[in-house]
């Protein structure tokens, strides 16, 4: 078992054609994704790598039955591909863009709230459950399958911290990049419940960073709702207000008020969740746990 | 982005916000002939993108041209919270009865916009938030809709403002959300927005922050981004699209990916450094964007030592290595010690690769950090 | 019994102050209407005919609890004043105002379609519950307390039928007027639905005109779905294509194809339902039912 | 509101939909001129504001003077469906290879905007749409967010469209869509939109029909309203604000209340007469509208009786007999005869005010109709 994605998972990437788009769709196929379509206007009727493309998701999604897009469209269109996305209901639209445009974000965010899709993303590496299918960028080879879930708003943090649990035999069940942006389709609490539910997660470890309260949140809801335990980190402790770290997402505001980590390491520290203070601790607490 | 005051103000301005007369100078006399032609009294303003200018001596109001100058010679060159004024605005004083705020920014829990206004205006807006949460009162817009007329007026007169304000200040916030979605930006606010003793609504101040995300359908904006940039190195770095934030430690930090650079300023704070910088390259390492991260952080006075992390992911440690050895090839000396640790895919071919002659290889993240805070107390000693 | 209003419906009034909103809130006052609140902008702590007003909808309905909003907002403000009444939450929400920017009204009921409010017109006269509550600018004196509900996109041929009928002694239980525009809240199935579950309507009258389907798509819902009798009218067999005869919504288009009266009259004779040539044969054949 | 195809396609123009040259003519000369400046061969098309001008002879192809002469001679000046042509534009004729169709319009029942695209151009799209409604692909906006670019393409793909055409006609679509709503449009269409030999996309035609309820905000085009209104009686009705429609009967219509007024239309057909007019002259009954109402229907030549049908709900029905009344005082004799019918509130006292030597009194809405049928036959014989 898993989450979100399976090996039934039937993946369309949306600017296919694009040097990351195609780099990436090699990636997802020698992963053993099963990579069924892509979509890039005026480029229907071609291939890449086998893959057939289609002007539209539309037209891609009548043809081959696909339920999962991995979006590749530089941020000025990413927007409009999210929306065509989510206007041929898939069951997950993973956006792995970088820059699109806050508010570009809030008005997909609100369309997003109206359906029944899942969306991670924009800005993350996508999401893995190793040995079946990967849907992203991420590298797929420092993966291992196992029972611990992974949740994180960043990527080679992420990277760094499976590749500490892979070093001590303890392999992954899905694991998750949620993105480092504002303005996010699925947050914690979302991917939690989900691992929550997932027989095969016996544990989870969760990654955040400064920005925000979504830390805060998930600390109520593991305290409130979760069985299977969770290991926590918090990027950024040394980070002034005010300013953006490399993250869209990652910016402590109010002059210091809001989404500080002292602030989450606290709120996880009251959900009991024990919180390492480098990657590799992180690793050896979910280790403990497995 | 931060726009400066001034830079603000000139678009609230030129959007039909009334705010007062007001001149950029950079010189005591430019200052003094602003002064005249707008009349006196008028405020002098620093333009450094810090909040609490005025507690820290950064804003004088001034009634004649001895005060003008005393003020100007005080305030140009002053160090502001770090930053060096080479900028004031001029501007005509308000003969004001009340200060009022209105804002807007972006809830990112609820994703949406959310409208601020409150009659508590002229102080720091964050106190009165936690102070009192009721003397702010918040509207969302849909972003679907954008703000409905009714909804500015709903902040107005549920902000408790007088009958007589509530229409132009509703107003006022239209025009700010005009401006906020129009020019994509993150913040933007009017703190005080001032109501004269002739009952009429003014923007004593303006803030506005711009989503840099969104610069590329911002042309005029962009412009305005290398006035807008205080710090030198942080305009150098934009200038070669690098992701740069200037602190002030003696560790130069340079890595891949924010979330995994924030922690490694993390872990050069926890063994007793002190981050100088946050660098993150991204993906990949091509010597070309290496050997920018590295010229960056070797300018940086501050910094005494810079560790270089890495995790080869899809990019592998060899091409990593690789990369950063053509990198230090452009460098006659390196001026500082540089410590790398390279981590993932092929990592011990990477680590093998490196030109270990000029550089400190390192084994593990926490390997590398210790060994660069370390450099850096021996050079400054 | 009755539909939509009673006399525990508390009635807030939009752009009460103007002459048109002045004038017929004295109109329902007189009527017996429970008229608790108004609401214009910059007039908040005024009164009319003691019915205090307030600045925003949102400061009425807290202080007074009113629950239906009658809204008389000239055209240019009124897209505005319904989305405001529609983020209050009301039951009801009656749009009296004639010439709404069809754009505009496309936009409130996108809006309207995620609430739980009822919305009727707009450029419509109303509805009343005769001897119980009137909203809007029906006469009402030319009502009568009955078993008789009516339902129109007309104002002064609903009053011409409900003259007709009350002078053959028959009564109405509730009257809509749901308004001659293109785009409107409530269409004929809505209200069909209601007679149909309020016992003590035992016949409805539907006076039907040009333009659109929905008389069409009413006569399929008489045909499946009611019980309750049903008598139609239909205005407009001698309009052309392409003019709009007043009400901005009764327009052949097509050059002919759709909205014209024929097939609106043969739509209705398809499920059953006897259609009146004049008004007063229209009250005939509703006093038959009775 | 229906505007004319060169102000609609001058619209298109503007914003950047690519056109044919056109100029404006209403003389033989001028069209010559306009030929020569634009090059052979050229179209010359009426200016009316009715469908399959083409089929009715008001669209002509030449190719040079002799020809371009001839045919705006039988152009200029003939009637095309009742309208009389006193305008015509001269337009670069189009090498075309292809008929597109794409066009915007009002999904009542949905409530929302429509997008339609074919490939099926040039024809009359209504046939099509019968014949063959897969030949026309819809795809509905959202009116919160607007027409997405991917919905106008989808459109176009969806409609068949070839892959190097369908990019350009997805453009089309989205600045169709920008000039829908900025402008305030019920219908906008391009039919057909022209595929040239040398494959790009040009509008051949163009539809532009504006919400005249939406003309309070769109300046310019309330400013066309005049030069677009065909009929002059519609002109002077629109002048006073009067809601009027000219049809081509024997009896004049006025009445009160949309839905009354066509019902009355219905009754007069009903009882063998024909109804000249729609007037509604909306609620009350001021003189100084009933005198502007009359004087419309009195100006038509083709209505030779009028019936007047007032229903008086708030207002009274005596007000009504007042107004009417003080209305006909106005004139020294009444040119046609006209029946009066007042039902409703005070209906009886309405009836008994009114000046029966002047008027012909009804009781019921029945008995009027056939008293202004009747009158119109003896009027005409």
């Amino acid at each position: 078992m898993s989450i979100l994605v399976d090996d039934d998972t039937r993946v369309l990437v949306q600017g296919i054609t694009g040097s990351e788009g195609r780099f990436h769709t090699g990636g997802m196929l020698e992963y053993g994704t099963n990579v069924v379509a892509g979509a890039v206007p005026g480029r229907g009727g071609t291939e890449v790598d086998g893959v057939p493309v289609f002007d539209t998701v539309d037209a891609a999604v009548a043809e081959t039955d696909a339920n999962a897009s991995v979006v590749f469209v530089p941020p000025a269109f990413a927007g409009d591909a999210l929306f065509e996305a989510l206007d041929s209901e898939l069951d997950l639209v993973v956006a792995i863009t970088e820059g699109i445009p806050t508010q570009d974000m809030s008005r997909v965010y609100r369309r997003l709230r109206e359906t029944e899709t899942t969306m991670i993303g924009p800005n993350c590496p996508g999401l893995i459950t190793p040995g079946s299918a990967k849907l992203g960028i991420l590298p797929g080879n420092i993966f291992a399958e196992g029972s611990v879930g992974l949740v994180s708003r960043s990527g080679t943090l992420t990277y760094q911290v499976v590749d500490n649990l892979t070093a001590r035999g303890v392999g992954q069940s899905t694991a998750v990049g949620i993105g480092g942006d504002p303005i996010i389709g699925s947050n914690f609490i979302d991917l939690l419940r989900a691992f929550e539910a997932d027989p095969a997660t016996e544990a989870v470890v969760m990654c955040g960073e400064i920005g925000g309260e979504a830390e805060e949140r998930a600390a109520r809801f593991i305290d409130e709702e979760m069985d299977t335990p969770v290991v926590g980190f918090i990027a950024g402790r040394t980070a002034p207000p005010g300013k953006r770290m490399g993250h869209a997402g990652a910016i402590v505001s109010g002059g210091g008020a809001t989404g500080t980590a002292q602030s989450k390491i606290d709120a996880l520290g009251a959900a009991g969740v024990p919180v390492g203070k480098t990657p590799d601790e992180v690793a050896e607490l979910a280790a403990d746990l497995v | 982005m931060k726009l400066h005051e001034y830079q603000a103000k000139g678009l609230f301005a030129e959007a039909g916000i009334p705010t007062p007369t007001f001149k950029l100078a950079s010189t005591v006399d430019e200052v003094v002939a602003a002064a005249e032609e707008i009349g006196y009294p008028v405020a002098i303003k620093a333009q450094v993108q810090v909040g609490g200018r005025g507690k820290a001596g950064g804003i004088k109001l001034v009634d004649d041209e001895a005060e003008a100058r005393e003020a100007a010679e005080s305030i140009l060159g002053m160090d502001l919270k770090g930053y060096a004024v080479d900028r004031v605005i001029v501007e005509g004083a308000v003969d004001f009865v009340d200060e009022l705020y209105v804002g807007i920014t972006m809830d990112r829990e609820a994703g949406r916009p959310v409208i601020m206004a409150s009659t508590e205006g002229g102080v720091d807006i964050e106190a009165v938030a936690e102070r009192d949460p009721d003397a702010i009162t918040r509207v969302h817009v849909d972003p679907a809709f954008g703000l409905h007329p009714y909804q500015a007026r709903r902040a107005a007169y549920g902000a408790g403002m007088d009958a007589d304000i509530a229409g132009d200040a509703a107003k006022v916030i239209q025009t700010l959300w005009t401006l906020y979605s129009n020019r994509d930006a993150s913040e933007i606010e009017i703190n005080p927005l001032m109501v004269t003793s002739d009952r009429e609504v003014i923007a004593a101040d303006a803030v506005m922050n711009i989503d840099e995300d969104a610069l590329f359908r911002q042309a005029e904006l962009a412009e305005m981004e290398d006035e807008a940039t205080g710090d030198t190195l942080e305009r150098q770095a934009s200038g070669v699209g690098l992701d740069y934030v200037r602190l002030s430690g003696n560790v130069g930090i340079i890595g891949n990916g924010a979330g995994l650079v924030m922690t490694t300023l993390d872990l050069v704070d926890h063994y007793g450094g002190s981050p100088a910088n946050f660098l993150d390259i991204g993906g990949g390492a091509r010597a070309e964007t290496v050997k920018n991260a590295l010229e960056l952080v070797f300018a940086d006075e501050n910094a005494d030592a810079v560790v270089f992390n890495i995790f080869g992911g899809i990019t592998r440690g060899d091409e990593v290595a690789q990369g950063i050895n053509e990198a230090i090839a452009a460098f006659d000396e390196l001026p500082k010690p540089v410590v790398v640790r390279i981590a993932g895919t092929k990592a011990e071919e990477g680590r093998e690769l490196l030109n270990a002659e000029r550089l400190i290889v390192a084994d593990t993240l926490e390997d590398a950090v210790q060994k660069a805070v370390n450099a850096a107390q021996e050079v400054a000693a």
